[in-house]
Parts: structure tokens; sequence; C-alpha cells
């Protein structure tokens, strides 16, 4: 069956819902954060698998290397590419719980955005 | 109830995506459209084309290298987007919060970091310097310089690091990356060829190789040089801890 | 194209680039010079895009292989006239809010952060030109990218804490969505094994990975609603494009979530052809259905704030279920109406935002009901505001009119009349909502106190931008001749 | 280009010129107020001059074409003079050229706002009289909408304000219906809305179904301009609201904007064969009827003045609608000139309510006794318009009456008459009581007292009175010599010619 053959996939897709599921549902913005890096990886996992090749080299040219044999080098730059920016995203969202835990002296959703109620009514 | 709605969300995404990837091409085998499609190309003339036998170099340099000058746009932007939401250090105050940071440690590991910091710097060189032949690159080398001033900064301190590292000689050089890649892409035009053309036609046949290794080369540089400050300037914008205690609103 | 001109566009987008990346270094020679420089990198950039004029043929497009490799090898941009409409359009009304920016921001963010806003503001504004040209899928996620990143630290720039906050939910939905339209890429290319747009187009058709295709398409499509805020997924706009400082929210509310929505049509009809519309026609009914909800909900939802820069950013909910309605038609007038709407829609929700942040950069003021007689202090802001709400409401001859017009026929011609029914109705709602706000400013007398009796407006470096935003409404309404026979063409084209 | 027009630039005079007089507003230093709005009136006198030059060409059967913009092909933006066309531009420039005139000494606030958007909306009115497409008539016909907003609530009190929101609610709302109208004729229509033609629309290029969903949404966006009932809410809320010079153009002008868009549509999208063909129009002519009399008993009960004026506007612009709902040729001829009749008629009596309201501050009809006295010559005047609108011969209402009468025959539907009649008399019931107050009470008629002396010096300011007395005489001189080069008959006969050949 092709799921079976295809598990690198459907752990990925399963590691992206885990992703997801954290970041909808935890309370902590770090682990929200987390969450989004595990969906992150869950892609990266995801495209480099896609590039696999049975019983593939690394595509790096050079004595005994056949380029036909060469796994496929397209997904590997797209994921450095997707890791800069993951690590970009990452940063930002750092930042910006320093500051909201400056400023609220929480890192608990619930509490973040219950204030933004009362402030509201 | 907002749980099980969610749950049951997530779930039906999970059966739903997990079929999709029951019906993907199975993984692995050679006749599948990732690999007789454009990347063969790849595989065979990647060297002739980019002197580079790293094939992921020389995509991510050369084909794609557009993608690249957006990468190091996005790493750049990330260094903005920390620096507009936190604030960077004051010019010449830096001494202020400076004994904030830094931990306690024993003589043995200042030592060690004394001692480790300029191999890895070194290693950093190779990194960049290797990215065409083996795997690295640029951002890679600018990644570990970056690592060795976090080791730097937990051990000594930010003060002891803002002065290996002053803010004078870091914040011109944070957008080295894109510079280079800007100056690289206009030098294509004068070379006769497009944004980001490597291989000059205009030049003479014989210059081919070695130009485009140098071009290379320098747009590694101008990556590792750039990745690396601002990550040292991510990293100092975030250990700076100015009036942390008191919330600001 | 020949010669030099072919690299205009790519400088186009690059410039303000080297720009945001020269920044630091202006800013450690100078400080005050970095809001001119920052202008004067956009406005080359814009003299560039002007000497294309002319030079795009509307019925096709022109390709810009960049480091001279072949498509689908390398990158390529494709500058269709409709790409490079909203090019200048990004370049036009960012220039004119980042010249606004230069009095209004020294008032809301601290010193040592100004400089990072100019860098933010220069790379959103060339992602937002890249992303409407770039012809490569992965090209427009990098894209995609600097523009979120730069959105989400620019809502968060003057570090209050509703702000942060905002900033914080912003991200918690676009970076996920972002994720998924890198999933979404991934499908697409395991499908197809290409990343050029016009080579997945070919491929496409052919491929036998239907559910494949299917589910990338549905994901992509996910994936900018929550970036064009599309109605069930909007939950992050009205915080984030209220709480921003007000020319950001111009930026965000004009451009951002405009060319968001742009991108959708662009995946439908540069990447999944006429020939597999059959197979995405659910997703896009889906999304044309999510569009009217949009129009409706973001309507009502605009009359019921009592802060006018909440008004207006639900106002841009409503607007993106517009261009929604307008491309889901599936024809060339729709098209032409979906792109022309987002020129008016930005320019006309620039110059409100702006309008906006004169109010508060004079009074402070946020609510509506304070806007009561704001005519007798504020005159010019009040008359820049009306022509604005003007173009909102697709009265004629402002240029939302000019849209109005295609995308209620575009909607007819594809038989779907309840659909042009509801764009109606939601221009009743926009006129509902932006009347009353010209009748609090004209018409009624203002509390005591509220407002002096004697003109003292916004000074004039803010009011130009504000004034050249509002006389660009009529402008594109008048003068939509210019430009709406090559737009049909390059629709035509587009859809071909 | 149509065919056989004039390429010619003059039909763009009057729709600048206008924005003259918003340059004097704007330019002019604030130390001159008095020279500001002469400079107004001129420019309002020599739109009328240039329209009146147009007379000759026009009755030589001259079209004057001139483009402004176009769209894309089929969508343009351009101006187009026909008879019809000419001659609603011709009885609006008139009417506005008074109306500024009056509104030099009447306006006594804000003189600026209202002179501004006055000559907007004359402009954009000449604009939509000059349209040569549903589309360039729809953008003129908005900016009008809008633009005289200010002109309605420019007093400002509660009841400006209520009326003026009524007014957006109504005039949106239209606005809407008449824009999805055009597209449906754009679409279903075959791409063309252009007026130059008698009978565009055949049942050939559009299904009927189509066509009667165009008809009745055009006739719904005319028809709350044109205050049929159920759509008139806005009118009479609006005519007592607003400054007695803007409530005369309301319904001397700016109501038959919404009747001349009907008659766009029925004589120049449609045309009478297809009008025939579809055999809707009985629908619009019930509704007119209706309205011609409920109309009338409203007006019946109303005491404010002003009140009952509008209620007339609203039965009197019926008589348009059914006069081009009988397709019938006289009955068209008698619509047609009773637009520019009821201009003169109604546009008198709001000016005559104005005045009196200036010199005696009296709004109710009730408090008027003896006002005959004390504005003599003003109720004359008043007593010659409402005479006219009852129908008594010879004035200009007796004319369209009797058209409208004799069309109602030729149409075969004598009930017709029967509404006209009756309508005439409801007229005689909410006039004659005016008149009567006016002129045969007095205070103290009860106990015997004297009737008062006749007063003419209240009656001393020139400016509101030489429009007064100008459009009395012209009810009556239009009324006997009918048929001179450039009255309604002239140009309304050759407009029906054309449309019955």
């Amino acid at each position: 069956m092709n799921l079976w053959h295809n598990f690198h996939y459907a752990v990925a897709m399963v590691l992206f819902c885990i992703g997801l599921y954290t970041v909808i549902m935890r309370r902590n913005i770090i682990k929200k954060i987390i969450g989004l890096n595990v969906m992150e990886t869950s892609v990266f996992l995801f495209l480099v698998s896609i590039g696999y090749r049975k019983g593939g080299i690394a595509p790096i040219h050079g004595p005994g290397a056949d380029p036909s044999r060469m796994v496929n080098p397209l997904p590997q730059a797209l994921i450095l590419t997707g890791i800069v920016v993951a690590v970009s995203v990452t940063a930002l969202a750092l930042s910006l719980v320093i500051l909201l835990y400056r400023q609220f002296g929480t890192l608990d959703v619930s509490r973040l955005f219950r204030e933004e109620e009362e402030e509201a009514g | 109830m907002k749980r099980l709605v969610s749950l049951l969300f997530i779930g039906a995404l999970a059966l739903l995506l997990l079929y999709v990837v029951s019906r993907m091409p199975p993984m692995g085998e050679p006749d599948n459209p990732t690999a007789t499609r454009v990347v063969p190309r790849y595989l065979e003339k990647a060297e002739d084309e980019t002197h580079t036998p790293n094939v992921v170099t020389g995509i991510i340099l050369n084909y794609r290298g557009f993608d690249t000058m957006g990468e190091v746009t996005v790493i750049y932007c990330a260094l903005a987007a920390v620096l507009a939401v936190l604030g960077r250090e004051r010019r010449g105050r830096i001494r202020d919060y400076v004994e904030l940071s830094g931990l306690p440690s024993s003589v043995i590991v200042r030592t060690m970091v004394a001692l480790v910091v300029p191999f890895i710097l070194l290693f950093s060189l190779y990194t960049i310097f290797h990215g065409e032949t083996s795997p690295g690159g640029g951002f890679q080398g600018g990644a570990v310089i970056g690592a060795s001033m976090i080791i730097f900064t937990t051990i000594y301190g930010l003060h002891l690091s803002s002065v290996k590292v002053p803010q004078r000689f870091r914040s011109p050089l944070e957008g080295s990356a894109v510079i280079t890649f800007f100056l690289v892409g206009v030098l294509g035009f004068f070379g006769g060829g497009n944004f980001l053309t490597y291989a000059w036609p205009r030049v003479s046949e014989g210059l081919h190789p070695a130009l485009v290794t140098w071009l290379t080369v320098l747009v590694e540089v101008g990556i590792g040089l750039g990745g690396a400050m601002v990550l040292i300037s991510i990293l100092f914008a975030m250990v700076r801890e100015e009036g942390a205690d008191e919330p600001l609103a | 194209m020949s010669g030099a001109f072919k690299h205009l566009p790519i400088m186009m987008i690059t410039l303000p680039m080297l720009g945001a990346a020269l920044m630091p270094f202006v800013s450690y020679l100078r400080r005050e010079a970095v809001p001119w420089v920052s202008a004067l990198f956009l406005v080359v950039s814009g003299v560039l895009g002007l000497l294309l004029a002319g030079r795009i043929p509307p019925d096709g497009c022109v390709g810009y292989r960049l480091g001279g490799w072949e498509p689908p090898f390398g990158i390529e941009l494709k500058v269709d006239f409709a790409g490079y409409f909203l090019m200048m359009v990004v370049c036009g009304i960012s220039l004119l809010a980042l010249l606004y920016s230069r009095l209004y921001i020294i008032r809301e963010v601290e010193g040592g952060k100004i400089t990072a806003y100019y860098v933010l503001f220069l790379l959103l504004s060339a992602s937002m030109m890249g992303f409407v040209v770039t012809g490569d899928i992965f090209n427009l996620f990098v894209f995609m990218e600097i523009l979120a990143i730069s959105s989400y630290a620019l809502v968060a720039v003057t570090g209050n804490r509703n702000a942060v906050r905002a900033a914080f939910k912003y991200l918690l939905m676009g970076a996920p969505s972002s994720i998924m339209v890198l999933l979404g890429i991934g499908l697409l290319y395991s499908a197809t094994g290409t990343l050029n747009m016009a080579d997945l187009a070919a491929r496409v058709g052919e491929t036998g990975y239907r559910e494949v295709l299917i589910a990338s398409f549905a994901v992509l499509v996910l994936a900018f609603m929550v970036k064009a805020a599309i109605f069930p997924l909007h939950l992050w706009l009205p915080d984030a494009h209220s709480i921003a400082p007000s020319p950001m929210s111009a930026m965000l509310s004009g451009l951002v979530v405009a060319v968001s929505a742009f991108a959708i049509a662009r995946i439908a009809f540069s990447v999944f052809t006429v020939h597999s519309w059959g197979v995405v026609g659910t997703t896009l009914d889906a999304l044309a259905a999510a569009g009217a909800a949009a129009v409706l909900f973001g309507g009502i939802m605009a009359i019921y704030q009592r802060d006018f820069k909440m008004m207006i950013a639900y106002s841009t909910i409503s607007h993106m279920g517009y261009i929604v309605l307008g491309f889901t038609a599936l024809n060339p007038e729709g098209l032409t109406g979906a792109v022309y709407h987002v020129l008016d829609h930005g320019i006309a929700k620039a110059c409100l935002f702006l309008c906006a942040g004169n109010f508060i950069y004079r009074k402070g003021y946020r609510r509506i009901d304070q806007l009561k007689g704001a005519w007798r202090e504020m005159p010019w802001t009040c008359f820049a505001f009306a022509l604005a709400a003007w173009s909102v409401i697709g009265l004629p001859p402002s240029a939302g009119f000019i849209s109005k017009w295609y995308l209620v026929y575009g909607n007819v011609k594809a038989d779907r009349v309840p659909y042009a029914v509801v764009l109606l109705i939601g221009a009743i709602l926009a006129a509902v909502y932006c009347f009353r706000i010209i009748y609090y400013m004209f018409f009624q007398p203002g509390e005591e106190g509220a407002w002096r009796d004697q003109v003292m407006d916004a000074p004039a470096g803010m009011l130009a931008p504000t004034w050249a935003l509002s006389l660009a409404t009529l402008f594109f309404g008048v003068f939509s001749y210019l430009f709406l026979d090559s737009l049909l063409k390059a629709a035509a084209s587009l859809l071909a | 280009m149509p065919e056989g027009a004039t390429k010619s630039v003059v039909p763009l005079f009057p729709v600048l010129l206008p924005w003259i007089s918003l340059l004097a507003i704007l330019l002019m230093p604030r130390k001159a107020p008095r020279l500001r709005l002469w400079l107004c009136f001129a420019g309002s006198a020599l739109t009328f001059l240039v329209v009146i030059l147009m007379l000759p060409g026009v009755l030589d059967g001259k079209t004057y074409y001139f483009k402004l913009a176009s769209i894309v092909e089929g969508l343009e933006i351009s101006l187009y003079v026909d008879t019809l066309g000419y001659y609603f531009a011709l009885v609006l420039a008139f009417m506005w050229m008074l109306a500024t005139l009056y509104s030099i000494s009447y306006i006594d606030h804000k003189h600026n706002r209202f002179f501004a958007f006055l000559a907007l909306c004359g402009s954009f009115l000449i604009g939509c009289a000059f349209s040569r497409n549903m589309f360039t008539y729809f953008i003129f016909y908005e900016m009008m909408t809008f633009g005289s907003y200010p002109l309605i609530i420019h007093e400002e009190t509660t009841m400006a304000r209520r009326a003026g929101y009524k007014y957006l609610v109504y005039a949106i709302a239209a606005g809407t219906v008449l824009f999805f109208a055009i597209i449906a004729n754009y679409f279903w229509g075959g791409g063309v809305l252009n007026f130059e033609k008698w009978g565009l629309l055949s049942l050939e290029t559009a299904s009927r179904a189509a066509l009667l969903t165009i008809f009745f949404t055009y006739i719904a966006g005319f028809g709350v301009k044109a205050a049929i009932m159920p759509l008139h809410g806005w009118v009479p809320d609006a005519h007592p609201a607003a400054p007695s010079p803007a409530s005369a153009l309301l319904s001397g002008v700016i109501l038959k904007a919404g009747a001349f868009g009907i008659m766009r549509v029925i004589f120049n999208l449609f045309g009478i064969g297809l009008m025939k063909e579809l055999g809707v129009h009985w629908v619009v002519a019930v509704f007119a009827c209706i309205t011609i009399v409920m109309a009338s008993v409203f007006a019946l009960t109303q005491d404010n003045l002003k009140r009952r004026l509008a209620y007339s506007s609203i039965g009197q612009v019926s008589y348009i609608i059914l006069g081009l709902a009988m397709v019938s040729r006289d009955g068209a001829l008698g619509g047609v000139m009773h637009l520019a009749h009821h201009a003169l008629m109604k546009a008198c009596l709001f000016l005559c309510a104005g005045v009196i309201l200036v010199k005696t501050g009296k709004k109710n009809i009730s408090e008027m006794r003896g006002i005959g006295y004390q504005l003599p010559v003003t109720m004359i005047c008043f007593s010659v318009c409402a005479l006219a609108m009852m129908g008594t011969p010879p004035s200009v209402g007796f004319i369209s009456k009797w058209l409208l009468g004799s069309g109602a025959m030729q149409a075969g539907l004598p009930v017709y008459v029967v509404i006209l009649l009756v309508s005439s008399l409801l007229n005689a019931a909410y006039f004659l009581p005016i008149i009567y107050t006016a002129f045969f009470r007095w205070e103290g008629d009860e106990e015997g007292a004297h009737h008062p002396k006749l007063d003419f010096s209240a009656e001393n300011d020139r400016l509101m009175m030489v429009p007064v007395v100008l459009l009395a005489l012209l009810v009556l001189v239009v009324g006997i010599w009918v048929t001179v080069p450039g009255f309604p008959y002239s140009l309304a006969s050759r407009v029906v010619n054309l449309v019955f050949p």
C-alpha cells in the first residue's frame, strides 16, 4: 500500500498536525512557538523526503559519483531557504514573547487575552 | 468544547492529509515526476555550468540565486524586525546593562571557551570557503560564527563581546549579504547578461570558469559575513535586558 | 523589450532591498537622513517603473530570466501588465506612506527603532513588488515571508502592549499559514517536479495525481485566505490594522492583504490554469462563498465599530471579499475589476488611514463620535477623508466606481447574479459606515471644547501625502480609460 | 460617434461653466462676499446663454457630440446633445439661473457651501441632460444626487438633518438598483447603452425575462427620484426642510432628472415598438395613477405650505410618467411638455413660499390669513400658478392636461381621463383654500373688520421678486403662445415626431 510505502510523508503529516494542535491548543506562548517549529520541521522533512531516491548518493560531483544515482538536490536547496525563514520567524516570535512577558508578566495566552476583554469591556 | 472541536478539526485534517499522502507518487522511485523533470539537468550539467561540484550549492547560488537573495533578505528582515520590537542597544551606553548578563562560571569554562572560539571561527571560514565543493556554504559558516559568539557571550557577558564586535563594526556589515548579492547581480548587467548572471557573456571564454568561481566565493563570503553579523545583532538585542524588571506600560 | 529596459523590473524590486541593506550605514552616519534616503530609493524605483510604461505588451508578458537560466531551471520574473500595474501601485502608495511616516512616526516610535522601521518599510514594499511579478512559486513563498515578517514587526513597532499583543496574534495566524504555503508548494512539487509557474501550468494538465493537486490547491488557498484575511480567517486583521501606526495601517490594509488576495488569483490562473478548473472548481466556489460572506460580515461589523481605525479595518475585510468575488467570476471583466480594486482599495484605504493618522496626531482621538464637528479645525483632512470614502463606497467618478462596475459586471456575466447583488449590498453597507463619519465631520456640531474654531490641520508634510492619495482616487476614476483597455487584455491573456 | 452628429466642444461649456462659480467661491477674497455671489450668478447666466445659443442648431435637427473618455470599447463617457437632452438642459439652465439669482438675497448664512454645491449640482445636471449613454448619465446622476445633499440640509435644523438622512438612504438604495439595472442592460442588452437611436433593445438580442428585469430595475431606480409611490418617502420631508430656492430646484429639476431618466429608458433604450411588444407599460401607468390620486389626497391634509407643495410635486411628476406610460403620441407629447411646464409652475410656487417665509416668517397655511394684502405681488403670482396647476386655461397647466387627456383617448383608455379629472379636482381642493385664505380672510374678519390695505412695501427685494414674477408671466405666456420656437412645444414635438415615426 502506498501509505505504508510513503511513511516518511505520513510521519511528516502527523507531525504537522501535532504542531498545529500545539499552536492552537497550548496556552503557553513559548509552547505555541515550539509548535510552530514542529510544523516547520515537519514540512522540511516532507520536502526532503520528496527529494529522496532509493540508494541515492549525495549530489556532489567527484570521483565515482554517478549523476544518475544522486538524490534530488532541489528540495535540499529549498529547505535551506526554508530553514532560514523558520529561524527568522522564530527570532521575531521570541522577541515578541520577550516584550509580552515584560509588559504582562505572563506567558499564558488565556490571561493575555482575558485582560484584553476586560480592557475592552 | 473548544478543545473537542479543535481536536476533531485537526483529526479530520490529519486523515485528509494521510489520504493525500497515500495518493502521492511513491517515495524514492526513479520515475517520479520530481526525479524526471528539471532535476536531471542540474545533476548532469551543474558542474560545467556553475563550476561547483556541490550541486546544492550550485542551485542555491546560481540556478536559484534570486531565492537566496530573498533568503538573506529574510534574515536581514528578521534582524530589523527584532530591532524594531526590542530596540538596538544604544551607542556608548553599553556598560549600563552589561552586568546583568554573563553567567557565573569557573575558570576552566572560561579558559576552554577562550581556547575553542578561535577554532570555531576557523571552522566557519572553512565552511564558507569550501561551500562549493562539500556540504556547507556561506550561511552555514555565518551561523557557526554566530554560534561561537553565543558561547562567548553566555560565558563572558554582553559587555566583553560587544567590545570584541562593536556596533560601529557590526551595523554597517549587517546588510553586507544583500549588498553583495546586489552588486554581483548588477555586475551581471555589465557583463552582458541578466541580473545575477555569473558567467558574463562579454568576457572572453577563457576567463569563465575562474570568474564564476570567484563570484561564487564572493557571494559566499558576503552571505557569511552578513549572516554572522545579523545573528550576533539579534543575539545582542535579545540578551540586552535594559529596564527589564518593570513592565513598560 | 530590448536593451537596458529589460532589467528595469528586477531593479525596481532589488533597489529598495539595497536601500534597506544600506540603511544601518546611513543611520550610523546621519540619522535624520534615513527617511529621505529611504524615500529616494522608492522614488528611483518608481521612476524606473515609469520608464517601463508602454513597454509591457498588454496581451502577454515579459519574462526576465534571473542569472540567464532558461525556465524551468532558473527563476523567472513574469511581468505582465497586471503585475506591472500592481507594482506601480505598490511603489506609489508605499512612497506616500513613507513620506507621511517621517513626521508621524517620531511621535509613536522611540528613537532607536526608527531606522529599523524604515528598513522594514523598504523591505515590505520591495517584497510586495517581487510578490506580484515573480514567475516561480517558491520565489513567491520567499517574498511572502519577507512581507509577512516585516508586517508582523511593523505592527509591534510602537512597543505598546496592545500593539505587541496584536502583532503576536497576527504572527500566530500568519506563521502557520506560511508553513501551509510551503506544504502546498511541496505537494505541488511532488506531483509535477517543477516550480516554475508556466511549467507548472503545463504539467498540471498532464499529471495523473489529481488528489495531490486538489489538496495542494486547497492548502494554498486556505493559507492565502489567512494572509488576505478572508472572512472566517480574518481574526487577526482588525486588531493588527487598527493598532499599528497609521502609515503602517495604510500599507497593511491598503496593500498587504490585497496583494495576498491577488496571489490567490495568480495561483489559480497562472498555475492551475483553465484545464484544471474542473479539478479546483469546488475550492474556488467555496472561496467565492467565503468572499461573499466577507463582504457582508465586514460591512456589518464596520457599522458597529466605535473606533474609526477599527471601522476602516473591518471595511478592509469587506473589500477583500470584493476582490475574491471579482476573480472567482473567472472572466476577464471580473479579474480586471479585482485588479483595479486592488488599486483603488489600496489608495482609498491608505488615504483613510492617513486621515485617521492626522486626527490621532493632532488630537489623539480614536472614537468615531469624537469626530463630530472636526471640519472646523481640520478641514483639509476631512475633505481628503470624504473623497477617499467616496471611492470606498464606489460612487462615480472615483476609482471605486470603475472597479465596482467591473466586479458587478463580471459576476453578472458569469451568471452569478446573487453575488452581484451581494457586491451591491456591500456598497450600501460601505455607504452607511462612511456617510456616518462624513456626516459627523461636516454637519454635526461638535462637543464643547472638542475642536477649536480656527483651522489647525496636520502639518503639510503629512497633509501632502494624504491629499495626493485622495486626489489619486479621482484621477484613477476619471482617467481609468488609460489603463482599463490594457488591463482587460492582460486579464484575458492571464485567463487564456 | 453617433450618426449624423457634429463633433463639437460646445456641449462641454455648459457643463464646465458652473465650475467658474465654484472657482469664484474658492478663490475670491473673503472681504467681497457680495461680489462672489454675483460671480456665481454670472456663471449660471452664462451657462444659460450658451445653452440658448445652441437653440437654432438644435431646431435645425443638428446633434452635437463630444467624447470625454472611452473606458473600453462600447463604454464611453461622452456628451451628446439631441433634441430631448437639449430640451431638458434648456429648462434646467433657466431654472438654475433664476434660483441662483433668488438665492443671493435668500440665503443668509454659509453662503459658500450653498453656492458651491448649487453650482456643482447645476453642472452635473447639465451633464445628465447631455449624456450620450446610460453610463455617463449614471455618473452625473449620482454626483448630482450626493451634491444636492448639502442643499437639503443647509439649514442644519433637526428636521433638515432627518430629511437629509432619509434622502441619503433613498438615494443610496436607488443608486444601487440603478447600477444593477445598467449592468444588466449592458450585459443582456449586448453591451450598448447609447441614446442616439429610438429603441435599442429588442427581443432578438435579449430574452423577455431579461428585458423585464432591466425595465423594472430602471423604473425602480429612477422612480425614487421621480417620486413614484411607494418610493416617494423622501420628498415630503426634503422639500420643507430645504431652503426655498433649493426646494424649487428639487421639485422643478431634480425630481425631473428621474423622470428624464425614465424618458430615456422608454424612448431611447426600449423604444415605443418594444414597449408595445412587451406590454408592461400599464404597470407603470397604474403606479403613476395611484401616485397622482394619493399624492393629491395627502396634499389636502397638510398644513405646512411647502409640504403641501411637495405632495403636489409628487403627483405632478407622475403626470409625466403617466404620459410616457400611455405609449401614445399625444400622451408622450403631454408628458414631455409637462416636464417644463411643471418646472415653471412649481418653481414659482416654491419661490413664493420662500418669499412668504422670509417676509412674514409663516410656514403654515392656517397662519396665512390676509397675507395677500401684505404680499400682493407674490400672492398674485402664487395664485396664477396655482390656477395653472389645476389646469385652468390659458396657462401651461391646461396645455399639459389637454394633451394628456387626448393621449389617453388615443391610447383607448378613457379611464386615464377620469384620473386626470379627479386629480384636477383634488388640485383645486388643496390650492383654492390657500388663495382663499390669502385674499378673502384677514385678522379680525369674523368681527366684521375691514380688509387691510394693499401694502407693497414688503416686496422691495428685487432679487427675489424678479424670478417670481418672471416665472408667473412665463406660465401664462408659454400657455398662450405655445408654438414659439424655444418654448417647450417646439422641442417636445420634434422629440415625439422622432419617437413615433
